[in-house]
């Protein structure tokens, strides 16, 4: 089996229901901390996803866009913490 | 031609604005900065339109990328002389502004962005590609948001969401049309476009993307349906900055219709019927909505709208009288308009309000100052020989020529109700005894000494005489307009102009 | 031990600027060859100076075993997840701190929360205890004695 | 939000992310990349400390609120902007300094132009995040 | 020529300037001006019987063929001498009536600059030029009306005329450019020699209603004929200038005008017949049942506007030669009465009828003026007013038809009226016994105030006996420009014509006139019958109705709310695109030219609909802000796979970016409301679904059309060989596009200085601005 | 054998990722799905980049590959502790079968200082953090 | 997946347009970005879609050889973004500002009817 075309039939898919699945608790909550790890999980699946594009295009360039999600989930999650406990507080 | 000289003016006002934001919270030296670099900016303005009156339609290619792939500005006789209006729009502002604006204001930015805003309407009018103009569009936009929240007034925040909310559904829909007119045509510069448009296979996509930009442009503009934002929103402000909005930010709209409705798109079938009854109906809902209005401020936002009606109706019509008519009712009304509002302010500083129930008496009070006002008054209203009337002329010609009766009765009628609420304004503001008794009514401008009076009193002369000029002189505002409609009835020298061909 | 790391970077440097070739195993071999030759430097000389040579050692070992215990707890609760029972007996459990460094604290708590089934709530603001969330919570001595003689012991060699 | 571990965990990502920011700044020209994203790269470096400590720390930090960069961001740009005036070229043409450098690539007013978005970006973004956390406590 | 109009702005310029530091005792001295100007235009009188007309043409706005064209004719030879003659003598008048007014000096610059617009607009040969002193004479009059401003009815009485004066002028000068645009000339004299263009004109009658509008609303006649007792809240001069001699004769000038173009056609004289008899029998019925001596004057001014228009309609030349006549002989009496009453009311404060009484013994000289102008009014032979009413009744006897006759006993009835009300206002004040008011008040000179009524009282009977004078003066020179028949330009005026028909209506008047004075029951308040035949109660109605329906449509159409703007916004922007799309789009799917569906890439879309649904349904904020940047990161990721890596990272870290101040902002705000109403929600769903399904089909259009993108291939050719780049994306923005660039930060400055003043600026309420 | 190697990276990483999806999907509270995401995405993503690593070869698309798992390394745990704080703060509810809870009442909500319990004396002192 | 593309372009129009009709200015917000991402979207479709050509010049060549995916729209978006940023932020102040105002983002909260308190 060529490799491309086990990236796009076999992994994507596979990255994609992860996705799905992911995004069926983002909608479910019910917490919107719930909310919060399912968009991170999203994000880092994202990731994963760019890179087996990356490989399926042989091409390097999106690698980039791979390394600002990993800055983002991190501070969206940061920052959804953050204002997570002050409004509780 | 190539000629850096056509960006001096927008560069001038950048440069202003970015040396504002050095001196920030120095509100002493701002005033004076804005001051001298207006009256910089005016001169360049001047000396940019005497070029394109003499040498024709400058060009200057940014980043030196020949047009189609790089951004164009292009100074022909219209936009030069838009330019050199908002110049003298600007200067005469940035006096009322030494006295006319708080310190705190000041000290919070305002110059900066005020000097933001007139390089955004600058820009508009200098450029030659649709992408930059939307640029352009946005950095007014913002500009003039922030104006109208600066001092955080709830009157201010909830007209300016108003104001925003309207506006940014503009901005989304000319973008739309962009992206629309891009997939079509391939390019962004609108003497490319003025090529290649009229040559694509689908014409009917073309009409429909047209309808995208009369929308964004009706919306900037102010014609009804779309024009709500304007009446919620320019009473809030202070009154310098409801000057430059009243004078300016309107006349952009409807530049730019008549920009991409002369290179790009046509103007004509149900589309130009349209247009004339939307025309008529601002007119109406502009006339109506001014009559009762107490606050002048209010009834001036009103009058504003009435008179896009005017205008939108000669594009509507696009013959040559009718472009004419509309190009000489738009440099009229950008002076009228800014000093309109400017005198709101005086009347405010004079009496503590700009709501005729609280005014009066100004007549004796100030009998210099309000026989200005009621020349700037009348020439609003138009009667002849000052500058409102000549334009109505060509407009009623043309509804004539063209059978448009019913924007020849919006005309009469919104003039008429123009007349009556200014007289009423005269009755109620000037010549009746003040009977408020509201103690929160101060006279500000009584204390000021002589030279602070002039910073107020002075850009109000400098626009009267400039209407008084455009009134006894109108031939030569004519024969601009009819130059500039002449232009826009004939493309081909734009495009030349801008592709580099020898005529 | 600074100033032995940064003269094993010198030399690292040194010799792919000899080699010309910019690769990532050129590096690697660099760094190895100029770990060597400090190595053979320092030999016999005081403890102070020897430390740098223990530490590379126990820091590989260490991310050995992190690697380790990541691969093998995520099997487990792989295995918790698709299964359709659920044999989680979770709980928050406060575990006493030895490390009492910062940085220390954060190796030892993203090492806990990398390792799958456990995760770090959070560190008392005195620094004497670390609120541990476990899934498979048998024995609650048991579970801080693993943590204690696994992760914290050699962060503890690893640091000191 | 007192969080020792994020605290301790902002000394070596902040770090790592200004670096990757002028990277990114730095390799717009020839890869995906540019002065806008890598200030917003810088940015969020800054945030996440202000979310560490406090704003207040930040701004000591950065030892001049990030209002200021707004002006110096513009003038940057600006001036690379208007250059070429000088030399007679119209507004904007790109000037090149013949000779590639390493790492960099070729140096031109372009890269200033860039570095001036890079600068403006940082400013602005602190500049409305800081603001907005100090007026709502 | 240009002079003579010049100079009475010259001399309003003048006082605006310098006035206020003058005495005002020297106010007298602005006389010369009017009275220069009299002598002036006297001298045309010879030099008329020789040309027919004299033209002089300044050269003004010759691009816009507006210039100032002269046209000096009979008919405004007649105009000049009334305005610059009894202007003479109203300035004198003035002077002393108004001196103890601080504002005296103003009044004066209005005045003046009203007779320069007089002068001017029947002097204009060219509609634009002709308009524009018509509003000047409005805008002066407005000024004038409302001299006493702090007085509310004097401010009422000045917005009403205006208003409608001004109303109508705008409707005129709709008409006047129509008919310039049909012949294509502002000239009147060509208008007038193209007149068959615009009486073959579809909109012939609209046209001719235009002007119709115009003369009657400054002329006062029926409907429009309330505002003018109004506007005698003015001081008394400028009543008896302005609204009885000269400006509210500008309509009946229009008419004149254009009365060789439009004479002879039925309904130029149907309507001005009709308009003009209803007037003059209204104003003449009106003014009996008025007590104030100026009401009764207004009344009886606006049944002589109606007896002008009505002799216009006749349209023969006898008639018009009764008009000229008329015209002259209304000035000469009205303006005198006019001028008593001023003296009257100037001794007495009052101008009430039932408290005047018995003024001869104070005033003899007065009492004599009065009479003469009275009997001048009632047409009794040796006055003026003989020859009017003789010439009038002539006219109309000599159509010998039927209607004629009806018309010409109903001309005797006004006429009985009129001279009923002329003998109320002249003599009445002056016989019976002194009333209290009259005996109270103590014996003092008039001065110069007599000169004007008493040189007016003159002039009457020196016309009245010897008419000669007036017809080589006056009457020679109009009839040459306004009619052909020359058996009627050369006959003469006589005092005595034999005993016939017309001369027993004359006597029938004056018999009937007479007696209804004497027998009629004095005293009686008949305020009551005022109310019935006011059509100014129409016309506040109407006001009202404006005002009233203005407010409703604005508050419907600009209530407020956001929400409901945007949807009518969208409302409309979906009907002109639906129909554009209806009009224009075919749609035809066409698959060979779309890329493969990709499960993953379906998977993202997925991700993005129902993040939106979440987004738009959920009542938790933070969950429509998490939802939405999904949507944002999905979006991304589309970029990602289609091949726009600048894109995708810029926009996940944006949207990053305004999540984390979305939750800045947000964090302390509740849940959502349910806020709107299950059927707004599904009206509000059917237009936004509607308009996405238009974007997407127009999008749909566009796809199947070939896209052009040599631009592109231009960028990917030069990129790195002359802008030194290898991102083609990044080279657009920095060097292709830069001045997007340039100015996008821009935005943003703005935006974040924005933010700081918006934060930290808060004005207060009262601070000023 | 390259492509061999990508494909059994990329599988592993792809079901690591996909056991976090499913764990996310079915856990039973809160902190049992952030505990199961946090390290297999981690992990996931982590062997995905050594795909890529793998497959390209090239020392530009390592460096970025290593430099983003590297990142994620760091950043998961501490992404995670904070949310889990920020859960327990706000009173997301622990699944009914857990065990113990020792953190329980440590908080103190006004500051958000949590104790540890083992010194009194510092309990007692109420000191406070520099804020 | 042109027509999923136009699928989503529509939803995100419509339901931006649908967001703008209610009364809460943050929903408003929402509306303004999803009509925004919308636009974006349309543009991007504009320059019609490719996949796996960058418009990035390879190391090896000195000119963009096809296919590749159209670069203007990309920077047409990329400013556009940018400059909605802007907006966007300065609104979300607004709405803080709002909030303070009136205690809730109601917009008719904000009513104030026309003439009263007119100074
Ligand atoms: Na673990
Ligand atoms: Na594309």
């Amino acid at each position: 089996m060529n490799l491309t075309l086990y990236l796009q039939y076999v992994i994507l898919p596979i990255l994609a229901f992860s996705l799905i699945l992911t995004f069926i608790r983002l909608i479910k909550g019910p917490d919107i901390v719930d909310r919060v790890i399912a968009l991170d999980l999203i994000i880092t699946s994202g990731i994963g996803v760019i890179a087996i594009y990356c490989i399926t295009f042989n091409s390097a360039l999106f690698l980039d866009v791979g390394m600002i999600l990993a800055l983002i989930a991190f501070l969206g999650t940061m920052a959804f913490s953050y204002y997570i406990e002050k409004r509780y507080k | 031609m190539i000629e850096n000289m056509i960006v001096m003016p927008l560069l001038g006002q950048m440069l202003i604005a970015i040396i504002t934001l050095l001196f920030w919270g120095k509100s002493k030296i701002l005033r004076y900065i804005s001051l001298f670099g207006s009256l910089f900016v005016l001169i360049n303005a001047i000396i940019l339109f005497t070029k394109v009156a003499q040498n024709g339609i400058l060009v200057m290619h940014a980043a030196n990328w020949k047009p189609p792939f790089g951004i164009t500005f292009v100074a022909d006789t219209f936009s030069s002389l838009m330019v050199l209006l908002t110049s003298i729009v600007g200067f005469c502002i940035s006096i009322y502004c030494v006295q006319g604006i708080g310190t705190n204001r000041v000290n919070f930015g305002f110059y900066s962005i005020y000097h933001f805003l007139l390089m955004g309407l600058t820009g508009a009018f200098l450029t030659g590609d649709l992408f930059n103009l939307y640029v352009w569009f946005e950095v007014i936009i913002i500009s003039s948001f922030v104006l109208m929240t600066l001092g955080g007034r709830k009157a201010q925040i909830e007209g300016s969401i108003k104001y925003v909310a309207i506006n940014l559904f503009s901005s989304i829909i000319f973008l739309t049309g962009i992206g629309l007119l891009y997939g079509v045509a391939g390019t962004l510069s609108i003497a490319d476009l003025a090529v290649k448009v009229p040559q694509l296979p689908n014409q009917g996509l073309v009409s429909i993307i047209s309808i995208f930009f009369i929308i964004s442009f009706g919306i900037k503009s102010a014609i009804f349906p779309l024009y709500f934002w304007l009446p919620s929103s320019y009473h809030t402000p202070p009154s310098a900055i409801a000057a430059l909005f009243g004078g300016l930010l309107t006349k952009v709209g409807i530049y730019a219709m008549m920009r991409m409705f002369s290179l790009v798109f046509t103007m004509d079938g149900w589309i130009s019927q349209v247009v004339i009854l939307l025309s008529v109906f601002t007119m109406f809902v502009g006339a109506l909505g001014a009559i009762n209005k107490m606050n002048l401020r209010r009834l001036f936002s009103y009058l504003i709208v009435c008179h896009i009606g005017f205008m939108v109706g000669g594009i509507g019509m696009f013959t040559l009288t009718a472009l004419t008519g509309t190009i000489f009712y738009l440099i009229h009304d950008i002076i009228i308009k800014t000093n309109l509002f400017l005198i709101t302010g005086v009347i405010r500083l004079m009496n503590g309000s700009v709501n005729m129930n609280h005014l009066g008496n100004m007549y004796k009070d100030y009998p210099k100052i309000s026989f200005v006002f009621a020349i700037v008054f009348f020439s609003l209203v138009g009667i002849p020989p000052l500058s409102g009337f000549w334009p109505k002329i060509n407009l009623l010609t043309a509804a004539f020529e063209q059978q448009q009766y019913i924007y020849a009765i919006g005309l009469i009628f919104a003039s008429f109700i123009t007349l009556y609420v200014i007289i009423r304004i005269w009755a109620k503001a000037f010549w009746k005894e003040k009977t408020s008794t509201l103690d929160r009514l101060t006279n500000n401008f009584e204390g000021k000494t002589l030279v602070e009076k002039t910073y107020l009193i002075a850009p109000i002369v400098i626009l009267m005489l400039i209407t008084c000029y455009f009134g006894f002189f109108a031939q030569n505002i004519y024969e601009i307009s009819s130059k500039i409609a002449n232009q826009m009835i004939d493309k081909t020298d734009y495009i030349n102009a801008v592709f580099g061909h020898i005529n | 031990m600074t100033r032995q790391f940064l003269m094993n970077l010198l030399l690292m440097f040194i010799w792919v600027a000899l080699t010309g070739t910019f690769n990532y195993s050129n590096f690697f071999f660099g760094f190895l060859l100029g770990y060597f030759i400090l190595w053979l430097l320092v030999k016999g000389e005081s403890y102070e100076n020897k430390k740098y040579f223990n530490r590379v050692p126990k820091a590989i070992s260490f991310l050995l075993y992190f690697i380790y215990e990541m691969l093998k707890a995520n099997l487990h609760v792989a295995y918790d997840v698709i299964t359709p029972n659920y044999f989680m007996k979770p709980g928050i459990v406060k575990y006493p701190l030895e490390v009492d460094n910062d940085w220390q604290i954060n190796l030892l708590s993203s090492c806990i929360s990398l390792t799958p089934g456990t995760l770090i709530m959070d560190v008392s603001h005195d620094k004497k205890a670390l609120y541990i969330h476990n899934m498979y919570l048998k024995d609650k001595d048991e579970f801080i004695k693993n943590i204690k003689h696994g992760f914290e012991r050699r962060i503890l060699e690893l640091t000191r | 939000m007192y969080s020792r571990i994020l605290k301790t965990a902002t000394y070596y990502l902040i770090p790592v992310l200004l670096l990757f920011s002028v990277f990114i700044l730095l390799r717009g020209h020839y890869k995906p990349g540019g002065g806008f994203v890598g200030g917003l790269i810088a940015s969020i470096a800054f945030v996440m400390h202000s979310f560490a400590n406090s704003v207040e720390k930040t701004i000591r930090l950065l030892r001049h609120h990030p209002f200021k960069l707004i002006p110096v961001g513009l003038i940057v740009s600006f001036v690379s902007a208007v250059a070429p005036l000088f030399l007679g070229q119209p507004v904007m043409t790109g000037l090149w300094y013949n000779e590639p450098v390493p790492i960099i690539g070729m140096i031109g007013s372009a890269l200033f132009f860039d570095l001036g978005v890079y600068i403006l970006v940082i400013g602005v973004t602190l500049t409305i995040l800081f603001t907005i956390s100090q007026s709502t406590k | 020529m240009l002079i003579s109009i010049l100079s009475g702005i010259i001399l309003s310029v003048f006082i605006f300037v310098l006035g206020h530091k003058l005495n005002a005792k020297y106010a007298i001295l602005y006389a010369i001006v009017p009275i220069s100007l009299f002598v002036f235009f006297a001298q045309y009188i010879p030099l008329l019987h020789l040309q027919k007309s004299i033209l002089s043409a300044y050269i003004w706005m010759p691009a816009m063929q507006i210039n100032f064209d002269f046209n000096l004719d009979g008919v405004g030879l007649l105009f000049c001498l009334l305005i610059s003659g009894i202007g003479s003598l109203i300035f004198v008048y003035a002077a002393k009536y108004m001196i103890d007014d601080s504002d005296i000096h103003r009044f004066y610059a209005y005045l003046s600059l009203f007779m320069s617009a007089m002068l001017g607009m029947v002097l204009s040969d060219n509609v634009i030029t002709l308009f524009l002193f018509w509003e000047l004479t409005s805008i002066s009059s407005f000024f004038l009306i409302g001299h006493y401003h702090k007085n509310a009815e004097s401010r009422k009485s000045a917005l009403i005329s205006l208003g409608i004066t001004g109303a109508g002028g705008l409707v005129l000068f709709a008409g006047l450019i129509w008919m310039a645009q049909i012949v294509g000339s502002y000239s009147i004299q060509e208008i007038i020699a193209q007149s068959s263009l615009i009486k073959n004109h579809e909109a012939f009658y609209i046209i001719l209603t235009l002007l119709f509008i115009g003369a009657f609303t400054k002329s006062a006649q029926f409907p429009f004929h309330f505002w003018l007792p109004g506007a005698m809240k003015a001081p008394t001069p400028v009543s008896a200038y302005l609204h009885s001699a000269t400006m509210v004769k500008a309509g009946i000038y229009l008419l004149l005008r254009f009365s060789p173009a439009f004479n002879h056609t039925p309904f130029w004289n149907i309507t001005l017949l009709s308009i003009g008899g209803i007037t003059l029998l209204l104003g003449a019925i009106i003014s009996i049942s008025k007590y104030d001596l100026k009401s009764i004057l207004a009344y009886t001014t606006i049944s002589a506007l109606g007896f002008m228009v009505f002799l216009i309609g006749l349209g023969s030349d006898l008639a018009l030669k009764a008009l000229g006549i008329f015209i002259v002989v209304h000035a000469l009496y009205k303006a005198t009465l006019f001028l008593i009453t001023g003296i009257i009311d100037h001794t007495y404060h009052t101008r009430e009828i039932n408290e005047l009484a018995g003024i001869r013994k104070h005033k003899p000289l007065l009492f004599a003026t009065g009479i003469i102008a009275a009997f001048s009014a009632a047409g009794i032979p040796l006055t003026f007013g003989f020859l009017g009413k003789e010439a009038i009744y002539e006219s109309l006897y000599q159509q010998q038809e039927i209607w004629s006759f009806v018309l010409l006993g109903l001309l005797v009835l006004a006429n009985i009226f009129m001279l009923y009300a002329s003998f109320v206002a002249g003599i009445r004040p002056f016989t019976g016994k002194p009333s209290q008011i009259v005996q109270e008040t103590p014996i003092k000179s008039d001065g110069s105030l007599l000169i004007a009524p008493v040189l007016l009282a003159a002039l009457t009977i020196i016309f009245g006996v010897a008419p000669v004078l007036f017809e080589k003066s006056i009457l020679d020179n109009f009839l040459a420009s306004t009619i052909t028949n020359v058996a009627i330009i050369n006959s003469h005026l006589a005092l005595w014509h034999g005993f016939n028909i017309v001369l027993v209506l004359s006597l029938i008047t004056i018999i009937l006139g007479t007696a209804i004075y004497i027998f009629a029951p004095k005293n009686i308040d008949k305020r009551e019958t005022e109310a019935r035949y006011n059509t100014g109660n129409i016309f506040i109605g109407l006001n009202i109705l404006l005002k009233k329906s203005a407010l409703v449509i604005t508050h419907k159409l600009h209530n407020g709310y956001l929400r409901k703007y945007l949807l009518t916004i969208t409302i409309f922007s979906l009907a002109i695109l639906g129909y554009a799309i209806f009009k224009h789009i075919q749609i035809h799917l066409d698959f060979s030219k779309y890329s493969s569906f990709k499960i993953y890439e379906v998977a993202v879309a997925i991700m993005v609909i129902i993040s939106v649904i979440t987004t738009i349904s959920t009542t938790s904020r933070l969950t429509a802000i998490v939802s939405m940047s999904v949507v944002g990161y999905c979006i991304c990721l589309f970029f990602v796979f289609y091949s726009a890596p600048d894109l995708a990272m810029t926009q996940f870290t944006i949207d990053t970016l305004t999540v984390v101040l979305f939750l800045l902002v947000l964090f302390r705000l509740p849940s959502f409301v349910n806020l709107a109403n299950r059927k707004t929600k599904i009206r509000d769903a059917v237009v936004s679904i509607l308009f996405g399904v238009f974007i997407g089909i127009i999008a749909l259009g566009i796809l199947n059309e070939p896209h052009p993108n040599t631009i592109s291939k231009f960028y990917g050719n030069e990129s790195y060989l002359a802008a030194h780049g290898k991102n083609v994306v990044n080279v657009i923005l920095v060097d292709f596009r830069g001045f997007d660039t340039l100015f996008e930060i821009v935005v943003l400055s703005i935006a974040g200085i924005g933010v700081i003043s918006l934060l930290k600026l808060q004005v207060a309420e009262t601070e000023k601005e | 054998m390259t492509e061999i190697l990508v494909m059994i990276f990329s599988t592993i990483g792809s079901l690591a990722i996909l056991i976090a999806a499913i764990g996310i999907f079915r856990m039973p509270d809160f902190y049992l799905r952030l505990s199961v995401t946090v390290k297999a995405a981690t992990l996931g993503t982590g062997f995905i980049l050594l795909a890529t690593c793998l497959f390209f070869g090239e020392i530009s698309v390592n460096t970025k590959s290593l430099a983003i798992i590297l990142f994620l390394v760091l950043t998961a745990p501490v992404a995670a502790h904070l949310i889990a704080r920020a859960a327990y703060f706000s009173g997301t509810k622990l699944w009914d079968k857990t065990l113990i809870d020792e953190m329980k009442g440590m908080y103190d909500k006004e500051t958000g200082i949590l104790r540890s319990g083992e010194d009194d004396d510092e309990q007692e002192k109420g000191a406070s953090p520099n804020p | 997946m042109e027509l999923v593309i136009i699928l989503l372009i529509a939803l995100l129009y419509s339901s931006g347009v649908y967001m703008l009709l209610r009364r809460s200015m943050v929903k408003l917000l929402i509306g303004v970005m999803l009509l925004g991402n919308g636009t974006n979207l349309l543009i991007f479709l504009m320059g019609r879609i490719t996949r796996g050509n960058p418009p990035v010049i390879p190391d090896n060549l000195s000119v963009l050889t096809e296919p590749f995916d159209d670069p203007i729209p990309q920077a047409l978006i990329l400013t556009a973004i940018v400059i909605s940023f802007g907006l966007q932020a300065f609104s979300i102040v607004l709405l803080k500002r709002v909030y303070v105002l009136v205690n809730s983002d109601d917009l008719d909260d904000l009513n104030t009817p026309e003439e009263i308190n007119d100074i």
